[in-house]
């Protein structure tokens, strides 16, 4: 694209008298400038205020927006003044997507697992096996990230739906099927049920209502190693 | 008291360049270290750096040094190292060299502090065009309104086996979750041994060191080591005893290798 | 160049056909967006990243680059990203524009200049060569400035930590790369820029405890006051 014959005698331009006008090519490389660095739309006023004396700003817009026509920056007018900005059909790109990764919390993680162990489930059951009530937002979740789905409903009365493993599930945990899922034997083999505090930290450590538990495994425990 | 002055340091100095020295003393807070004296006496001489006499050059930084003192002007301690080691440089440069003495001549010493101040003066002189490059925010501009990239944070959930198991095991272990409480925790039973080879010599097509079949958690603490290396090798005599695998040892002391052994 | 896995492709870019790349002139629009959008430059590989699969942000720029020479905007590259930057000839437009920059010490400008030439460089290796100790605040204003920041540490004794210019150095002063710093060929061919140790008998100017040498800086300043 070559339409500017102007632009060749810009450098002559500049050095010729002081008080004849740029020829139009610079000027619209001024307006260009000034347009693109100023922080706020500038009236064709002020442009022609900064630009040297005998200067057209409103004529070297006329050029400018034609030469952005199509272009993926805009000549735009905003109230009276002008401005560049971004053409509108890209403002995609004006997104960047960033992926976070947290840890699933501790409900949902213990949630998950007594799903994994015991599917299908009914949510009743798992409030049973973990003593707390399970929200709605932690099913939710797990069920969004398509690790659980519904099961069967259960031939009990009610017929409540039940809760299973995704395939999704097994492929994220590397398992050929829940069945996979390290036993108890194995769990404390590998030394996954031996967390218990020590003796001499008996009484009320520990966080809400799990401490009864704990504590009541502990008495246990003593109970029997003795 | 110039010829006081010519006695006590034994020094030829001349008017200039005790003037020199005296101009420089008004400004020594002014300097940047003793190379910074160092390259704005040598300027005094007139010439290209390269071709600067060093000799020249000690001289007049010793009548700066000496300069300082009678004006009672206390000099940082760079200035003072410089002093004494360009007293020791001259004498260097001036006595014929000795052959007993070891390490570089004065003619190197010399040499590299030439360098030393052509090389400062050309940072200098480099930094100066730098700084008068065109620069962003004064002669040439960023876009005025950035526009914002807007991020998109979109946040995944993960979790472990390791997390799911801990999860689990928490649970299990709470109260009534406790069968298996009677546990020893480091011992590692035949029966549990034999439970699970009997799962995995169907995979066991090629000698395997027995150890292998140790389970995992079983493989750090030696009590637990000792448990499960002699369960599971009983548990490997009994699957002998069974048919099921053959063993054997190449020799004492080797490690134990077991196979399945192919149904005939 | 390796795909950034962490930042998945953009909506736009899903919704189109998922191999076919826009025409090369819609992606130099969509470069042209993206960096006039940005008052920092942006990596070829972040563009890539922010552009419909396929995209090629090199091809793109060259061919934007062209589209901008002699404009009162250009395209200019500093280190291995680009920006949009006015062209410096219409300074005197912009006199409103001018940020006040803090005004460097001489200390903090040659420091600036001999990290930028023999980058990287050792506190100790600046300090042989400007003959006196560099404070601690010189050093702290160039890397709060990010004109500076810290390089890889040295293989040898101590693993001192060394200082390289920043990507916003280059851009402040109109540098593609390092390698187009004023002079530098001069200066490598004169031979000061080579690392030439002192001989063994030489004092070791300002080296060691900076500490101390600000204190007796200190010492003397006061002196002078008094």
């Amino acid at each position: 694209m070559s339409e500017d014959t102007q632009e060749t005698d810009l450098e002559a331009g500049q050095e010729e008298s002081l008080f004849e006008a740029p020829p139009i090519g610079e000027q619209e490389r001024m307006v260009e400038a000034i347009l693109f660095a100023s922080a706020e739309p500038v009236s064709v006023k002020e442009l022609n205020g900064r630009m040297p004396h005998g200067a057209d700003a409103a004529e070297a817009l006329v050029h400018l927006r034609k030469r952005y026509d199509g272009r993926g920056v805009r000549v735009v007018k905003v109230g009276d003044a002008w401005a560049m900005r971004t053409a509108p059909d890209l403002s995609f790109l004006m997104q960047k997507e960033t992926v976070e990764t947290r840890k699933l919390s501790r409900a949902a993680i213990e949630t998950l697992a007594i799903i994994a162990y015991h599917q299908p489930i009914t949510r009743a059951e798992i409030e049973e096996i973990r003593g707390v009530s399970v929200s709605r937002g932690t099913v939710d979740q797990l069920l969004e990230m398509e690790w659980i789905r519904f099961g069967r409903r259960k031939m009990t009365p009610g017929r409540p739906v039940t809760f299973v493993v995704t395939q999704d599930f097994l492929d994220h945990f590397g398992l050929e099927s829940a069945r996979d899922l390290p036993g108890l034997k194995e769990l404390r083999s590998a030394g996954l049920l031996d967390n218990r505090p020590p003796p001499s930290a008996m009484p009320a450590l520990g966080e809400g209502d799990e401490d009864a538990g704990e504590e009541s495994a502990e008495g246990q425990s003593e109970l029997f190693e003795d | 008291m110039a010829d006081d002055e010519f006695e006590e340091t034994g020094q030829v100095i001349s008017v200039a360049e005790r003037l020199d020295a005296e101009a420089l003393i008004v400004d020594v807070d002014g300097f940047e270290g003793p190379l910074d004296v160092l390259l704005t006496l040598g300027r005094t001489q007139k010439v290209d750096l390269t071709k600067i006499s060093i000799l020249e050059l000690a001289q007049q930084y010793l009548a700066f040094v000496e300069r300082a003192k009678t004006l009672r002007i206390e000099l940082a301690a760079d200035y003072l190292v410089m002093a004494a080691w360009l007293a020791f440089l001259k004498s260097r440069l001036l006595l014929p060299p000795d052959p007993e003495e070891e390490g570089p001549s004065g003619e190197e010493l010399a040499a590299h502090l030439a360098f030393q101040l052509e090389r400062l003066q050309a940072m200098r002189d480099v930094a100066a065009r730098l700084m008068a490059r065109d620069r962003l925010g004064r002669d040439f501009f960023a876009r005025g309104i950035p526009e914002s990239v807007e991020r998109v944070k979109k946040v995944t959930y993960t979790a472990t086996l390791l997390d799911l198991m801990q999860a689990y095991s928490r649970l299990r272990t709470r109260d009534e979750f406790r069968p298996y409480v009677m546990d020893r925790d480091a011992v590692f039973t035949l029966e549990h041994a034999l439970e699970r080879m009997r799962g995995l010599i169907g995979f066991a097509g090629k000698w395997t060191d027995i150890s292998s079949y140790i389970p995992e958690g079983w493989d750090k603490d030696p009590a637990r080591i000792r448990s499960a290396t002699a369960s599971t090798f009983a548990a490997s005599l009994e699957l002998v005893k069974e048919g099921r695998v053959e063993l054997r040892q190449s020799e004492t002391f080797a490690p134990i290798e077991l196979r399945r052994k192919e149904e005939q």
